[in-house]
């Protein structure tokens, strides 16, 4: 059977004026690189490099200049409607701003609900799995009813990531998905992860500074330097 | 030994409510008036007494210059004052509303296509068509607030699309494409909220402007005269001679009226507004 | 000399689910010059601590206890006299540096602000001076970074912006919420050195909110352990790493890398209705039978402050 | 570029429209040339008409029209016996002296203020202020302006009853104007009030103001320098649209100062059916729109670089 | 220092007469701008006038002579007349004028078809030689302004002339200025006027285009008089101004009227049953009362005023309600269907449209409830004077209203034919009648100038209007005309009110 799989080919982005070259400023050049189900590719990099925007590009929530992702073996430029909402639905990003990725005029509660509504849940079950979310990730009934600026900066990124999960996708592009959690915490949701991953078949494209995190997340680990992917061991 | 206690920022909530109370009293009060006009009126508004009659026991507000009670003339016309106000506005704001969420939202050619649209649309010469309207369509006051509604839209679409070109570069906004919300979902959802502070005072600002450009539009020939609204009073009482003689009485109930009315639609956008600020937890 | 005395902090927030107690009673001083490293759960409390000391909460917050700065309780001054003190004696990093800077304003202008309302200096001189900071912040060229728009940079990045933000005006005490989150370890060993270098000439002192326990050993004094709103062990670093009173301390010890990320089991309490009697018996493997019916207050033992039964 | 092809496409529509809706308007020039009574035989209406350019198709005049606008050429005047390039050129000085300190002052004082009350707590003072506006807001600008002029100009006499000017001075044009450019200043302050304040409330709950704060600005610095530039975005778009809406909307308040505008000349065009008079006033506004417009898309981009990007 | 209001402390000056108006003077051209050429007439006088008592007499004619047929007319210019340049009037400059005006003016289309040549005899007269008999030319020529021949004659295009600063004329004023912007236009003595001298220095014109805030302006002493062309000053603001005890009034029964305009053409209205039950639904005592606040007269069903020459005493229109609804049943226009609606004699209901202007919303609102009251239903419709005057001319109303002017009243054959003449048209005008007897009439009319055959036909017309009832008269009006009594003096005529020259070289300064 074809193994579903996410592919970036040749990915450049350059940001600036679009017509003056001189202005514009390569971030990405050249980026191939592929993740199956239920791998997790570790990508690192210094500040600014060009993590958050490779991880939008292959989300595909920002266009690349140069370069194409295939989704299961085809173009997400030219899938058709239906298989552009399947690959929505299948491929999902984890923002490394958790508060700034929430609608600051919307409770958790909202948040959720909407993504249930969206997912198909029937209106008398929503409740119920809202609530198993907020255990697996953390959260207390109390948060249901702040909105974001009401929470802590962990507690956001755990709605974030809660809200993904719900979705159940095939794949997660994780920025720096515990940045903003204690190390207890981290380690839960790492390992929350982990076991998602194992049940479910996800694949993982996780971007994070902590060496540590990687290498106990990733099974292969590649660096991002100068617009350049280089795989390391 | 214990210290004052801190001064707590955030007025009481009592205060609150009883502005908002007073938001839904007063456009209630309106309401009722516009439903139940035959009920409360003193009088039959197209009955004749004497002209220019003063304020008196029998006329609260006197009479205007065909003898009308002018009392039972702005109770009767809040009927035609409502409906235009907030018929325009609905449809003004609800357009225009509509048209700048897509254009800041889509961006590229459909923010060309509708923004040239609104171009056009603004720039529509509205006297002359009012004008050509007028002389084609019978009169009558749903059709002033068409024709106002299909008008007024522009500024508001042109306002709601530079803030929400600004709301929907914003993460969130991006997050909930990527979770396959569907671009209608995002746009009601995601980025109106976060804009609505615009909408409210102009879709305010359209109901005032809707109920005087009513009044207006028959000094320009349309519509039907002999209807009663408020703007109309305020119409007639000037060229009718009521600044000059200072027949106070005449003119400035209907001013006060849409005034008035207006305000409670204010108060109803603002204890939204402090409902919100509230929440929000800023002052 | 200590240099800030935070007394009895409570704050709560109105919520419609009920009144959290972000903060509960806190009490502890930080001394001047030195590094107080405060770590604990996530949703703890830290940041409200931190933003209560320039009085920078939401409007739906109550506080009570005092701040103080000198003779001053700063939970009492008048905005004025406290915009006098935040960014040029006290000043914070945010915890969330995207939304933190103002979108329509260059990089730049936002740092040579600074230098412009609290010193009245010249536009050159202070962007010069901005310039060079962010130089220092580890941005290849400063000139380029000084003309960008927060949106055009990476969550580092504008990190980075606000540290140089922070350390712009020497102030007496830089609270920094999480300034190293999401920076790679050689740009963290960079930032904190610089950190630490502007901290000695100017003799400010830090206080560090952070997750990072390495960054905490190596260069806080003192670390303050919160858990659930209340502070439960403060102690020397060194001690505090080395052998920690705490339960929970040891518990968090245990989920770093090197432990292969084992977390505390449990989850975290809810902050409307905490447990009852110590607010960690319930997720802790060492719980006394007065735990759960009866709050440990602080007490001092060997040099440290601990809110725990297991040392009364 | 696409900017540039949906102007121009947009100015295309519209031009065409000023050329349509007149010409749609039941009644014609001549009709109004007329006078009560005449005998006319059809030879000589036609001889009129033909002098008019009103006897070729429709169609035809319309080519003839585009290539006139493109020569700039805006024809003369069936009723105000003029060039109306000249017509407007006279008329233009004045309004714009008119509108352009309107919008200046209207603007100034609407955003100020309005920042200030959405900024500060709903206190009795800007609740006070608010109520105030709206007044002015929902009072029709003929009934101010004619309760403006009883009072300072008839009761208390500081101000003239009508026009431009008496003698010319620089005093006595400041004077002529201090109450129209009053009334319409008013008016247009109202709804930038308003609608600032409305987007100051939007803006003040954003983290970067409570960090602004952090930094130890003052509350009013905070406002003047962070909060308001960016909630001015609405703002600049109205005062793009005003320019138009002015010009013909000032025909109220220069009815009751007698001021022999803009507005007044659009109203005696219309009543007049004098095409060549609309269509010149139309595309002068219309260009003015246009212009304005572009220019608050470019502001729109200086103010905020994430808008600007989309370019 | 004290306050110096404006105006009050600069009209001191007793020797110079400020007039307010509110017509739209849209441009400084005295030949084709309707505004300003009645204004003009001060300055370029026409060949005939009219007398207070309304008689058309000479002006700068001094007398005319007429052939027997009608088909040449020969005016003798008064000799002393001069130009405000210097240059005598001739009567070339008449025959200038008169040809200016057939081959440029667009409102004198009459005159191609009727004035064959122009010449000038020796005597200093111009001789008019017609195409057919017209004999009512001096009446035509009432309302032409003579034009200097040497300052005109180089202006080909009229429609493109506008002239702001001085224009030459030849009467005791000429216009010195026309300040569209200030809102003025200022006359001047003409320094080589002959005749008695003016007791003022100049006249002001000053325009307001607000007549509420010309009312203002007058009680407040910075205007003298009101003058508006056939109108009289509003009568809402009368009460104001009689308060003010510097103001005196000059009060007149108009030549004009307000009347109700019937589509003579279609059904109901071209039952004379029908008409006639309406004239009895409508209650003039009170339009009188409230539209004209008393200042007017209930009309007969002749139509004409009783200050028209040879006024003939018709039948009072009469407010009778139960009459009306008689007629109305007795004529088969019965509510058969009970609905509270009559039916027409199709059997559909009787929906009239009543078409009407702005300015006459109150008085529709009137009619229409008089005949919702005898169960005629009527809707209002509300239209600008340009759409007016379109649907108007295309019949596409079924009543209107309307109302007459002096010189309306005048033109064509006179006695108001001139607005029912299906065979003429104009602004105001119905043009409604197409009755071959009524034509034979006008013809008659326009066939004599026999003072006993046209009281005759006269008669006749009054009889026809009175027995056909082709409009309906609302009221007769009465013109109030305020003016400052610091000047006294006033003398007006039925065409121009207050504005002749008559008029400006009688009044004089007041004695204290
Ligand atoms: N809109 C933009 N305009 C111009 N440059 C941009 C824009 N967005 C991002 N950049 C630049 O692209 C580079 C990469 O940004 P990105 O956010 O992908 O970095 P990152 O690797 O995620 O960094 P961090 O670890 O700090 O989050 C940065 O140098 C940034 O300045
Ligand atoms: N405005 C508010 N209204 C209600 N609750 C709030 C508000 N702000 C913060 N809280 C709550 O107060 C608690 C403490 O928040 P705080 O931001 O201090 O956490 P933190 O310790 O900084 O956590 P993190 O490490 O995740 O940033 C949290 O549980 C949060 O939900
Ligand atoms: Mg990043
Ligand atoms: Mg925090």
């Amino acid at each position: 059977m074809f193994s579903l799989s996410l592919k970036a080919e040749n990915i450049s982005k350059a940001y600036g004026n679009g017509r003056s070259s001189k202005k514009r400023r390569y971030v990405l050049e050249d980026i191939s690189f592929e993740v199956q189900k239920g791998e997790t590719l570790g990508i690192m990099g210094e500040s600014g490099t060009g993590k958050t925007t490779l991880g939008k590009i292959v989300a595909g929530i920002e266009k690349a200049t140069r370069g194409e992702i295939f989704f299961a073996g085809n173009s997400i430029e030219e899938l058709s409607k239906i298989d552009y909402a399947r690959f929505r639905k299948k491929v999902q990003i984890v923002f490394q701003n958790p508060e700034g990725s929430l609608n600051p005029k919307k409770t958790v509660e909202k948040s959720f609900q909407q993504v249930l509504e969206l997912i198909g849940i029937p209106t008398e079950k929503r409740g119920e799995v809202l609530l198993d979310m907020l255990q697996t990730v953390g959260l207390s009934e109390d948060f249901l009813c702040r909105y974001p600026h009401q929470l802590s900066g962990g507690q956001n990124q755990k709605v974030a990531l809660g809200r993904v999960l719900l979705l159940e996708p095939d794949f997660i592009i994780l920025d720096e998905p515990t940045s903003a959690l204690d190390i207890s915490v981290q380690a839960q949701i790492l390992h929350l992860l982990k076991e998602w991953q194992a049940q479910k078949e996800i694949g993982y494209i996780l971007i994070s500074h902590e060496r540590e995190i990687i290498s106990f997340m990733a099974d292969r680990i590649a660096v991002l330097k100068e617009g350049r992917l280089a795989f390391t061991s | 030994m214990k210290k004052p206690a801190l001064p707590r920022q955030n007025g009481s909530a009592q205060k609150k409510s009883l502005s908002s109370l007073l938001a839904v009293v007063l456009f209630l009060v309106f309401f009722i008036l516009a439903l139940c006009a035959n009920i409360i009126a003193p009088h039959d508004p197209w009955e004749r007494f004497d002209p220019y009659l003063p304020p008196s026991v029998e006329h609260w507000l006197g009479t205007n210059d065909l003898g009308h009670d002018i009392l039972s003339e702005l109770i009767y016309g809040s009927r035609v004052s409502l409906l235009v106000g907030l018929g325009a506005a609905v449809l003004a704001t609800a357009i225009g509303l509509c048209v700048g969420l897509f254009a800041g939202y889509y961006k590229g050619v459909t923010d060309e296509i509708l923004m040239g649209i609104t171009d056009v649309f603004l720039m529509i010469p509205r006297i002359p068509l009012i004008i050509l309207l007028a002389a084609f369509l019978k009169p009558s006051f749903w059709i002033i607030a068409l024709v106002i509604g299909f008008l007024w839209w522009t500024s508001t679409a042109r306002v709601v699309r530079s803030k929400s070109l600004q709301v929907s570069e914003m993460n969130f906004v991006l997050s909930s494409k990527c979770l396959g919300f569907s671009d209608k979902h995002i746009i009601f959802t995601d980025i109106f909220p976060n804009i609505i502070q615009i909408v409210i005072p102009k879709f305010m600002l359209t109901v005032a402007a809707a109920m005087i450009t009513e009044a207006s539009l028959s000094f320009l020939g349309l519509g039907d005269p002999s209807m009663k609204s408020w703007g109309m009073m305020i119409n007639f009482a000037f060229t009718k001679g009521g600044l000059i003689n200072a027949l106070w009485w005449w003119f400035i109930p209907p001013g006060l009226c849409i005034m008035f009315f207006v305000y409670s639609v204010v108060l109803l956008g603002y204890s939204l507004e402090e409902k919100e600020q509230a929440v929000l937890g800023i002052s | 000399m200590s240099c800030l005395h935070i007394k009895h902090l409570t704050v709560t927030f109105e919520t419609l689910m009920g009144t959290v107690v972000a903060v509960d009673d806190v009490s502890f001083d930080h001394e001047s010059k030195e590094t107080l490293a405060l770590v604990g759960e996530t949703g703890c409390g830290k940041s409200v601590i931190a933003s209560s000391i320039l009085k920078l909460l939401p409007d739906n917050a109550n506080l009570s206890g005092e701040i103080l700065y000198g003779d001053k309780d700063l939970l009492r001054l008048s905005e004025r006299e406290l915009a006098d003190i935040r960014g040029q004696e006290i000043s914070i990093i945010f915890q969330n540096p995207t939304l933190a800077l103002n979108p329509v304003y260059r990089i730049g202008d936002q740092i040579s602000e600074l230098f412009r309302v609290h010193k009245r200096a010249s536009s050159k001189k202070s962007k010069a001076y901005a310039t060079s900071l962010l130089g220092r912040m580890g941005f290849k060229d400063p000139e380029h970074a000084f003309h960008m728009y927060p949106s055009q940079f990476s969550e580092g990045m504008n990190q980075r912006v606000l540290i140089a933000l922070a350390l712009a005006l020497h102030p007496k005490i830089i609270i920094a919420d999480e300034p190293t989150k999401g920076l790679d370890d050689q740009l963290k060993e960079e930032i904190l050195k610089e950190l630490m270098k502007i901290k000695e000439e100017k003799e400010s002192s830090l206080f560090l909110i952070t997750h990072d326990f390495d960054a905490a050993r190596n260069i806080a004094d003192r670390v303050a352990l919160m858990y659930c709103g209340q502070i439960v062990e403060i102690a020397l670093s060194p001690d505090f790493f080395d052998e920690p009173f705490h339960p929970y301390a040891r518990g968090l010890l245990k989920s770093l890398p090197s432990h292969d990320f084992a977390p505390i089991p449990g989850a975290s309490p809810s902050m409307i209705s905490p447990p009852e009697g110590c607010r960690f018996h319930p997720r802790c493997a060492e719980r006394l039978e007065v735990c759960s019916h009866e709050m440990p207050e602080p007490i001092k033992k060997s040099g440290r402050i601990i809110r725990c039964f297991l040392y009364r | 570029m696409k900017k540039i092809a949906r102007y121009l496409l947009a100015l295309f529509i519209i031009i065409s429209i000023n050329f349509f809706i007149p010409r749609l308007m039941p009644g014609d020039p001549i009709t109004n040339l007329m006078g009560e009574d005449y005998i006319v035989s059809q030879e000589s209406i036609d001889a009129l008409k033909a002098e008019l350019g009103l006897d070729k198709p429709l169609l035809v005049q319309y080519v003839t029209y585009w290539g006139d606008v493109i020569r700039l050429d805006l024809g003369h005047s069936f009723h105000f016996h003029t060039e109306v390039s000249q017509i407007i050129a006279s008329k233009l000085f004045w309004t714009t002296a008119l509108v352009g300190l309107s919008i200046l002052f209207g603007t100034l004082f609407g955003a100020i203020l309005g920042a200030l009350s959405g900024w500060g707590k709903n206190d009795p003072k800007n609740k006070t202020l608010t109520t105030f506006f709206l007044w002015i807001y929902c009072t029709p600008p003929f009934f101010l302006s004619l309760v403006v002029l009883y009072v300072f100009a008839f009761k208390i006499g500081i101000f003239p009853l009508r026009g431009f000017y008496e003698t010319g001075t620089f005093t006595d044009i400041a004077k002529h104007f201090f109450l129209p450019v009053l009334v319409l200043s008013l008016s247009l302050a109202s709804r930038n009030y308003m609608i600032m304040r409305g987007s100051i409330i939007q803006e003040k709950g954003k983290l970067y103001i409570l960090y602004a704060r952090a930094k130890g600005l003052l509350n009013r610095g905070i406002l003047f320098r962070h909060a308001f530039k960016n909630a001015s975005l609405p703002l600049i778009t109205l005062v793009a649209l005003d320019i138009g809406f002015i010009i013909s909307g000032a025909l109220f308040v220069e009815i009751v100062f007698s001021m022999n505008g803009m507005g007044t000349l659009i109203f005696d065009a219309l009543l007049a059916r004098d095409y060549p008079v609309l269509q010149g006033i139309f595309l002068i506004i219309t260009i003015m729109v246009v212009v304005a417009n572009f220019l608050a898309d470019i502001v729109y981009g200086i103010i905020d670089p994430r808008v600007r990007e989309q370019r | 220092g004290p306050r110096v209001g404006y105006g009050i402390a600069k009209n001191q000056n007793n020797r110079i007469l400020r007039i307010g108006t509110s017509g739209r003077v849209r441009s400084a051209n005295i030949f084709l701008d309707s505004y300003i050429s009645v204004f003009a007439q001060l300055s370029n006088p026409s060949l005939m006038k009219m007398t207070p008592d309304g008689r058309i007499v000479g002006q700068i004619a001094k007398d005319i002579h007429i052939s027997s047929d009608y088909m040449r007319w020969e005016f003798h210019i008064q000799e002393d007349l001069y130009w405000s340049d210097g240059e005598l009037v001739t009567p070339e400059d008449v025959k200038f004028t008169i040809e200016y005006i057939r081959d440029r003016s667009p409102v004198a289309g009459w005159m191609k078809d009727t004035i064959d040549t122009v010449s000038i005899s020796d005597e200093k007269a111009v001789i008019l030689q017609l195409k057919r008999p017209y004999t009512r030319l001096d009446v035509e020529m009432a309302t032409h302004r003579l034009l200097p021949k040497h300052i005109w004659q180089s202006i080909d295009t009229p429609m493109q002339y506008t002239n702001p600063g001085e224009n030459v004329g030849c009467g005791p004023f000429f216009i010195q200025k026309i300040d569209l912007n200030r809102g003025v236009i200022l006359f001047a003595q003409n320094p080589f006027w002959k005749g008695p001298k003016p007791k003022i220095d100049a006249i002001e014109v000053h325009i307001y285009q607000n007549i509420d805030v010309l009312s203002l302006a007058l009680d407040k002493g910075e205007i003298d008089v009101f003058y508006n062309y056939a109108s009289s000053y509003p009568y809402q603001n009368l009460k104001k101004i009689r308060a003010n005890s510097r103001f005196d009034f000059i009060e007149k029964l108009s030549t004009g009227l307000i009347f109700l305009g019937l589509n003579l053409g279609k059904a109901p209205m071209s039952d004379l049953r029908f008409r006639e039950a309406l004239s009895f639904a409508i209650d003039y005592g009170e339009i009188i009362k409230l539209d004209s606040l008393g200042y007017g007269k209930i009309p007969n069903r002749g139509f004409l005023p009783p200050t028209i020459e040879h006024y003939k005493d018709t039948t009072p229109l009469e407010y009778n309600p139960e009459k009306a609804k008689q007629i109305l049943d007795d004529s088969g226009y019965g509510d058969h269907n009970g609905d509270g609606i009559r039916e027409g004699h199709d059997g559909k209901n009787l929906a009239l449209t009543l078409l009407v202007r702005p300015v006459h919303a109150r008085l529709a609102e009137l009619i229409q409830d008089y005949l919702r009251s005898v169960g005629v239903k009527t809707t209002t419709k509300s239209v600008d004077t340009s759409t007016w005057i379109n649907l108007k001319d295309r019949y596409r109303y079924d009543l209107t209203i309307a109302r007459t002017t002096p010189w309306g009243m005048i033109m064509h054959a006179g006695w108001a034919t001139g607005y029912f003449d299906s065979r003429r048209t104009g602004e105001g005008v119905l043009h409604n009648i197409d009755d071959p007897k009524f034509f034979k009439l006008c013809d008659d009319l326009l066939s004599t100038r026999n003072k006993e055959k046209l009281r005759d036909f006269a008669f006749q017309v009054q009889d026809y209007y009175n027995g056909q009832l082709p409009a309906i008269p609302l009221y007769w009006n009465v013109f109030v005309t305020p003016f400052h009594t610091k000047f006294q003096g006033w003398l007006t005529n039925p065409l121009y009110g207050i504005f002749n020259i008559d008029n400006f070289l009688n009044i004089e300064p007041a004695q204290k």
